[in-house]
């Protein structure tokens, strides 16, 4: 497939009580196989996804929140964060988890994957897609 | 290029058209779909926001669902523009991309 | 235009569905084309075949086994989400040891590169869910 | 069966987009057989389903609205239906579907089923069940 | 004391399915008791024994079969709510003239009255749901 | 006479915890569960109403769905009490009834 096209993955859902933040990483997943422009936005409850923390050991449901630490080695290096989203809820960038990335063009620097925006910005970075995929 | 924006839940049960209003831009379109319609009732906490919204973006009712809950006549908005399936699609095919409020 | 589209919800519990349905049918009525529908969550219920509406209710499943075949539109089953929720075909209860499938005509099971791929291959993507 | 308790049946959610308040209406007419004390709340969106002039041809589900006015004929004659719901939504009593009963301890006389009550009304209503069924 | 269990919303998809079961197992624990649990809209679909959840996930209808046949629980299926949405036994799939049932070991259908009748005689009732 | 209501939907989200609130009597008690339990958040937009309703209904988390959530320590308010799924049961059988805000 030649063409490349801008995917952002919207995700506006808590994890655990729901199933669609778990069920939007595996389509991130895979879908990185296919070497697209991907982007993943977080915003609403979709930010409590990525807290530091979470221990799932007492409801019996598997922890996925590490697998976001590993979508870096799947060139998945874009993961905007809405400020407001976090400031209504009582969370700064501290209670989130740290991810990093390398980046091969900058001599494999390690760098923050979450980028903190601006409402107004997270709305630039969506009306900037080709698909926009929602959970 | 624009936005074709979906809402498809109660304004007064859940976030997602206040979230969808806060984030899309002149010139993009809004549809009420399926328990989203309610965000086109008159007199409701919710019509004053739609109203002004409605000056830069273009607000729109799926008439099929709008009907069925008995959204009709003086109980929709004036700013909100009704339209049917086949009006759907042409807002899919005239906007360059959907994104839907779940 | 090709546009795909997404079924993210249950049959019946949902609207969803329904409204993905009148939306694929207006769709091929306006000329445009929906070369695939890609049921992911609890989507992957509407392919049951073991379903059984009440008389006065529409049929769901029926509905989309006939308007696929009508169009030769692919109805794709999300692999994954499928198992989780005990949607099989014939080949994965041999293989996974199940003494029943429940998949209805019309439908394919099949991994989500197909709905990446959608992504990729569609001009426009409208998902129907909660 | 001798004992006799209060049932609430709590409607919350709006019609047609989900199936919560068709299935509710099964569970109200299944019960009316088991003569409880049965009264149905409707509040937040849940006084959507009470509304005049649904007409569900377009979106092609069977428009259940008509069955609340039968009702009566299964002696379920209490519908609290909270005022601050319906202003929050713009909606009178007006625009709700007359529901009448007749009352066989008043020599028959056709009475209004729906009982307009206030929010702090609608929670005396509440605290005074024995069983509440959410939907 | 008795307490009586509503789930009204499918496995995996919504936490209601599990949240209950460790609810079940805490009120035994303490030493009341749970005669019923009933499965109403979506939860219908806890009862399907064709789920094949990851392996490294609980698997809920196991959960379920297990604790009750070890504390002899009742778990109801609603019949109406289990036809709109495909989960049938055999009895039910001959009547209906389908190919194949799905409805796991330890899970019964029945109708909306067990429901009632769980409100009538148990002390307290809890749902689960969505 | 009193009530254990049940929350089990992030208040940021849904209108399940702010409808609860307004309908539970002094005496009550409040349990948040599953993404209810983000109601126990402090420093949020939702802290200062669960803390005043604090004073008259008893508030209560369950913990395996807090700390599932990463919340311990001081994001919890300190109005809120912890329970464990034998204390949830505690509270089901205290209370002479259960009304879950789904």
């Amino acid at each position: 497939m030649s063409e490349t096209k801008k995917f952002l993955y919207v995700n506006r859902k808590a994890p655990y009580g729901t199933i669609y933040a778990l069920e939007a990483l595996e389509v991130v997943l895979i879908g990185a196989a296919f070497e697209q422009d991907v982007s993943l936005a977080f915003l609403d409850d979709g930010v409590f996804q990525l807290t530091k923390g979470q221990n799932t050991n007492g409801i019996g449901i598997k922890n996925f929140s590490p697998t976001f630490r590993a979508l870096g080695d799947f060139e998945v290096t874009k993961l905007f964060v809405e400020k407001e989203s976090l400031e209504e809820r009582g969370l700064t960038a501290d209670d989130l988890q740290e991810i990093m990335y390398e980046d091969e063009d900058d001599d494999w620097e390690e760098k923050p994957s979450i980028k903190l925006v601006s409402r107004a910005e997270m709305a630039d970075v969506m009306a900037d897609q080709d698909v926009v995929l929602s959970f | 290029m624009s936005t074709l924006h979906t809402v498809n839940k109660s304004p007064f049960s859940t976030q997602s058209l206040q979230s969808c209003l806060n984030h899309c831009k002149d010139g993009d379109a809004v549809l009420m779909i399926e328990d989203g319609v309610y965000g086109a009732l008159t007199n409701s906490n919710m019509s004053k926001q739609v109203q002004t919204k409605a000056g830069n973006v273009t607000i729109y009712v799926l008439s099929p669902d709008a009907d069925a809950r008995g959204l009709i006549g003086d109980k929709l908005l004036g700013e909100v523009i009704a339209v049917d399936y086949a009006g759907f699609v042409k807002l899919v095919t005239k906007h360059d991309r959907t994104q839907n409020w779940l | 235009m090709k546009i795909g589209v997404v079924v993210s919800e249950g049959p019946y519990t949902h609207q969803a569905a329904d409204s993905a349905y009148h939306f694929v049918k207006a769709v091929l009525d306006s000329g445009h084309e929906v070369p695939r529908v890609f049921f992911y969550h609890d989507g992957v219920n509407v392919s049951s075949r073991l379903t059984i509406p009440p008389q006065d209710e529409r049929h769901i499943q029926n509905n989309w086994t006939n308007l696929a075949k009508e169009h030769e539109i692919d109805l794709v089953v999300c692999i994954a989400a499928a198992q989780r929720r005990g949607l099989l075909d014939a080949n994965e209860a041999n293989r996974q040891g199940k003494d029943a499938n429940n998949i209805a005509d019309g439908f394919r099971i099949s991994g989500l590169g197909q709905l990446i791929e959608m992504g990729i291959q569609t001009d426009r993507l409208v998902t129907f869910g909660d």
